[in-house]
């Protein structure tokens, strides 16, 4: 037992932060400073020069462009990036459908999508919600009927409705769960399907969110023909393809280094905030909640790195991973909170187009500018990737045996 | 003791809800905040012409109805429940009550205005390093001018008048030397940045460079216990409506529960669901009993210590409630479409106007609780 | 709407007042400050003062021995025997089986009954709960069948065990929910039974709690003959009574009156404890739990308040009272955590007998000496009743419909 | 960094969860408790002379096993499945702690009595009017003579020395001035007054008048930095004892939740009851997590503010757990029959030893937070 970085970890994560100060795109660093919001082209500025370096996806086995990273790398690259505040990359590639693709899907498959994650070139989407299924996603009716098409070939025509399906308006590629044997009850009878964004048929539409964000949408599906060979693993078994991405997309998302960011950030925010003549952290009830955070952000980075130790000692991500994105996303949300707190007054002002016409400009602190949108727009975290009620349910079920 | 509103606070509220039922449903009012004024003049015009509530808390001597505080309470109730945004806090509430306490000619040349609904009144209080310290003024008023800068004025854009804080004497934070103005919204002078808010009405920051400010204008000398008197009843005020969106909010939030399904049942069906609202509904029930409880004692000693109380339970009951009532909607909770979402940001906005909950309980802490 | 009192009010608290100066025993203050135990004779004694004057039961219908008063003469009554910090009386008695017995009693039980739960000559206990029935008390199981004596009058055979018996020990008599019609289902077949604690088969055995006091009971009943006239309401109806005094125990549970007298004890022990040189009562975080619970426990006092406004202008008490149970008690455990939390260090010294030789003595502030039994023992109160979890089952399905 | 514990590690916790398991059952613990002696000397020798865990943080050097803070993170983690009475905190990882640190001839003097289980040793620094605070120390050490009282000192009334703070100069709260002493219990002029604790040990006020106290019994002059890394390694040692008692609560609770019927259903089965026992269960791993930094952290210039932060949330965990173990239960759990409310004492009386979890938070911000 031991908390120490050998000196070989030391020496790597030496060449991480020359790596990252030489090679980050600093115009992203203005533009979060200011409180803007990223672009596409902001995620796939980083996301390249990562490609370039052959740093793009640090979890991926090896031989298909991983790192071959030992945990501890890995522990040190994202306490790296996030103290550097480097831009998140976009999961839907590189932590979802990748995975997916190279543990479930052919030869063919890999050779063909797996380059073009690493690379960015495609921009991957996630159709799995509808609207009639949130947190019993199983319950899902985009339909796809199998035929033989004119040329010979294996077909799917999917019919369907698809929401919350983040970025969907950029991107180039999506992977969506369909049902493709309506007589099976529940999550028998569905695949695993990718499916090119710019086919006929599809018709992508904003959802706009409360603090007026563009993220997410819904995806209609109108006869949309999907070739056979697009399916991952078997027919009617992408069920497991979801089961194991859904496990995946836990562990990250405790978001330990991006919120170890947002405590500095608000300390700083509650040091440059005046309160009755003091800096807001001399509050000793601000200064506590900050205190609280930073005790929990502790107790749940080092269960992440227990659990990580587990896996490397050859347990796999099991469902303690609920765990992490419970606690994670309270984390989350609770830094919001005290984000929206410290901007007191100036958390009122709304600094975004309503859609028609910006009015924006710079009032109050640049701190709190973003502070209402953000804490609105992160209550989707307790919501989606399983709802944190859920993940109490899984907890239960699988590690209490209740 | 009596906790039953009289006939006519009850037909106050039963007209006022019906009105609001007809003409102000949801879509009417994101009409309203898409057209981005803020406001909308028409409705305005109909409060004080067809409705008639703009009179409800003023004197029968000015044209009023004779009430006060409980009236408030009904009234700012019912907007909350429509999460209505036109100026009835800062107009009637906030400026109503600084005129009805200092009275004289001002109040008698003004009050009929604001029941006719053509004045309107803005609160230019706080200050940008101020926080929630109404006695933290760097806006000076020295030799008649006034200068300085005011933070988020909540309908200043479509005020006719300004009530504004302004130090004649003492340090920045000194407890004396500030005087309470009411001066024209049109004065030289005066320059504002207007924008939204988060929950859809106008705001701005007002700057002040030398504007003449003559004796007619100046409402109270020395006025922060004045200023602070009409913060709490604004706080009040804001309680009540706090506890109408708050109610929306639950009874939003069981409806959809009762009828969602996931895993085969409704979601209401799950305990842990219902031990949820349940939560909520206790937290609205307590929001309310505080809410009465201070609007009572607002003609008493124990004022600012019972406003503090409950300012600081409303504040976590609308946090509490506001979290939940998206969460139990999941994602459709936080999308522009519902009318979900927009409670929870007004809900969310509240949280924090007139002082958050750390502030009126360290407020509460600092009347009552000496070690 | 109005929170002033009447001129009369103000007298009439005024003599109130007067009264309790005048009469209340003082030994009992002094027994009190030095956190010494009540005894059933204390109990008692303040009992006696008041049935002498006719102020023992408030809250019961003039005709059977009630004041009169109005609401808010009970409120000023309760206010002020909290204030000056008067022994709580026995519910069982008074609260429980009175309102039972002058509700649904015959003209005989209630000549026989409820004269003596005024004098005090009686003490009740209450058997409800049993081993295998906690929270779900429709599943009791104690027996009583009927039959005919060898004088020809009708009697019932009890067989069976209670538990959680309060104050069994003391008891006179104690009211029983039986089993009369054992094919019934749950609540149906269940009878209310008034049983003499001297009749031969009841055995009563303490249950030790975990401060160490000997409160509850188990209560054993082994052929015990109880005859038919005993019977409270109809035969198989006894489950009407039981909701009834549920619903009537909740109201009382809130505990307003008392509560305000702890915080101001605990205010008082955190103005004479130092913590760093300072009283604990300067610490922030100290003085801001304070600062909660008064504020919680105003607004559960204006819930309670509005609650009763509703009472008198004709509704009954509902299942809103469930409310007042769970802030009620809540607030009341949160209490003791403080005392628990003032005293320190002090805090682990137990000075009650461990059932073997006293070796009780002064150490540490007086206010310290009861802290962790009282911190232990008063966990019951969100178990007893119907358990908090209960009561939110209850408000979801009776006030929310869900 | 690594998780993983050592093979002797594990062994060292095998071996002594087999032998808690086997002679020391709730009813033998018990027993121990109602003889009202607070410890049984039996079980002690028995950890010395067959199981030998007393020498585990020991060097080699002293005959023990050249551990340190892991080994007795480990053997208090199984010490508290068993809540076991008997002194190792005390003699072992804070007399011992001492001794280790301050080495010279009277660490090899009694650091081999520990092992042997002759040397017992109990901790007299907390004072009555200083709460958790180590340097309100009133207790003099002037002209060899030592003057003071020591309040609720554990184990005293069976311990062989005494480990005392007690000043030499500077006023009553001054970090400077304060000497860490070892004297014999049974020194002339000391007397006590024993009593029980709340969960079943022995503790006493200690009262030194005139205690001639030679300059072999000081161990460190100007000691306070001494004294709190010994209370920082004590602190961690009490929060893996605490890990072990929540882990016994909670998997008692998930027991009895899956047996125990309500309703015609295991109360198990109910959602909330579900909810809950996940929330405990969230909380226990992440008590152990924060144990886990802390110890590895002991040696660091971080130690204080990971302590700190690891009590903080021990404490927080003990309070969680503690409640809703005995709530699940019903009435059963707050009865002297059942053993999960002596867990429960013991998880109680744990959240105040070395300090409450506002005292930690606020250790915690004034080494980190500055404004």
């Amino acid at each position: 037992m031991d908390l120490n970085f050998s000196a070989a970890d030391v020496a790597f994560r030496e060449e991480v932060r020359a790596f990252i100060r030489d090679s980050y795109p600093q115009y992203l660093n203005d533009k979060i400073d200011e409180g803007e919001e990223m672009a596409k082209e902001d995620f796939l500025a980083w996301h390249k020069v990562l490609a370039a370096k052959g740093w793009i996806a640090p979890a991926w086995p090896t031989e298909y462009g991983g790192t071959g990273w030992t945990a501890t790398q890995r522990y040190i690259w994202s306490e790296e990036t996030a103290r550097a505040d480097c831009v998140r990359l976009m999961p839907f590639g590189l932590s979802m459908v990748g995975p997916v693709i190279y543990t479930f899907g052919t030869p063919e498959q890999k050779a063909k999508y797996l380059p073009r994650i690493l690379s960015g070139e495609d921009w991957w989407c996630q159709g799995y919600s509808e609207p009639g299924s949130g947190s019993d996603l199983a319950s899902l009716r985009t339909r796809a009927e199998r035929f033989t098409g004119e040329d010979g070939k294996e077909y799917y025509r999917v019919n369907g409705q698809k929401t919350w399906t983040t970025m969907a308006q950029h991107a180039d590629w999506g992977f969506f769960l369909v049902r493709t044997d309506p007589a099976a009850k529940m999550q028998e009878g569905i695949s695993f399907l990718l499916i090119d964004m710019k086919t006929p048929g599809i018709t992508v539409r904003p959802i706009i969110t409360l603090g007026g964000e563009h993220e997410v949408n819904e995806v209609w599906l109108e006869d949309v023909i999907v070739p056979v060979e697009n399916r991952v693993f078997h027919e009617n078994k992408g069920w497991t393809c979801a089961k194991f991405l859904l496990a995946h997309e836990r562990t990250g998302i405790a978001g330990v280094a991006a919120s170890k960011r947002s405590v500095e950030r608000i300390k700083q925010v509650a040091r440059n905030t005046e309160d009755g003549g003091d800096p807001l952290l001399a509050n000793p009830f601000f200064k506590r909640k900050i205190a609280e955070l930073e005790v929990d952000l502790a107790a749940l980075e080092y269960t992440e790195l227990r659990t990580l130790a587990g896996e490397s000692s050859g347990k796999g991500p099991g469902p303690e991973s609920s765990l992490l994105k419970i606690k994670g996303t309270e984390i989350q949300q609770r830094l919001t909170e005290l984000a929206l707190e410290a901007a007191g007054t100036y958390g009122a002002p709304y600094f975004r187009s309503m859609g028609e016409g910006d009015n924006s400009f710079a009032v109050g602190p640049d701190s709190a500018r973003r502070a209402a949108p953000v804490y609105f727009n992160m209550r989707k975290t307790s919501i989606y990737g399983g709802s944190n009620e859920i993940q109490r349910n899984i907890i239960a079920k699988m590690v209490l045996g209740l | 003791m009596d906790f039953n509103f009289t006939e006519e606070q009850t037909m106050l509220r039963d007209s006022l809800s019906r009105y609001l039922a007809n003409t102000y449903d949801f879509d009417t009012r994101q009409k309203t905040v898409r057209d981005g004024k803020g406001w909308n003049p028409a409705v305005w015009t109909a409060f004080a012409e067809e409705l008639g509530i703009l009179c409800a808390p003023f004197s029968e001597a000015h044209g009023g109805l004779g009430g006060g505080a409980v009236e408030n309470m009904v009234v700012m109730e019912e907007l909350g429940r429509a999460i209505v945004l036109e100026p009835y806090l800062n107009t009637v509430v906030i400026g109503g009550g600084a005129l009805k306490a200092v009275g004289g000619a001002i109040a008698d040349e003004l009050i009929p205005g604001i029941i006719a609904g053509q004045v309107r009144i803005a609160f230019a209080a706080y200050e940008p390093q101020g926080r929630f310290h109404l006695n933290d003024v760097t806006t000076t008023l020295k030799g008649g001018q006034l200068n300085g800068h005011k933070a988020v004025v909540e309908g200043a854009a479509h005020a006719t008048h300004l009530l504004v804080t302004a130090r004649t004497g003492g340090g920045q934070r000194d407890t004396d030397g500030i005087a309470l103005l009411l001066i024209p919204a049109d004065s030289a002078g005066i320059t504002r940045r207007d924008y939204l808010t988060v929950h859809g009405t106008s705001a701005s920051e007002v700057y002040f460079e030398n504007v003449a400010v003559g004796d007619a204008h100046v409402l109270a000398a020395d006025a922060l216990p004045l200023v602070e008197r009409i913060v709490d009843e604004a706080t009040v005020a804001l309680c009540a409506e706090a506890c109408g969106v708050l109610k929306v909010l639950h009874a939003q939030t069981l409806d959809y529960a009762k009828q969602r399904k996931q895993f085969g049942k409704a979601i209401g069906d799950f305990q842990v669901i219902q031990h949820r609202l349940v939560d909520m509904f206790m937290e609205v029930e307590q929001a309310v009993s505080m809410t009465m409880m201070a609007t009572l004692k607002l003609d008493t000693p124990e004022r600012a210590a019972a406003v503090s109380m409950a300012k600081a339970k409303v504040g976590k009951a609308a946090k509490f409630v506001g979290q939940n009532a998206v969460q139990i909607h999941g994602g459709i909770g936080i999308t522009q479409e519902l009318a979900v979402g927009h409670y929870f940001k007004r809900a969310t906005l509240i949280e924090n106007q007139f002082g958050s909950v750390d502030f009126h309980l360290s407020r509460y802490e600092n009347l009552t609780l000496a070690a």
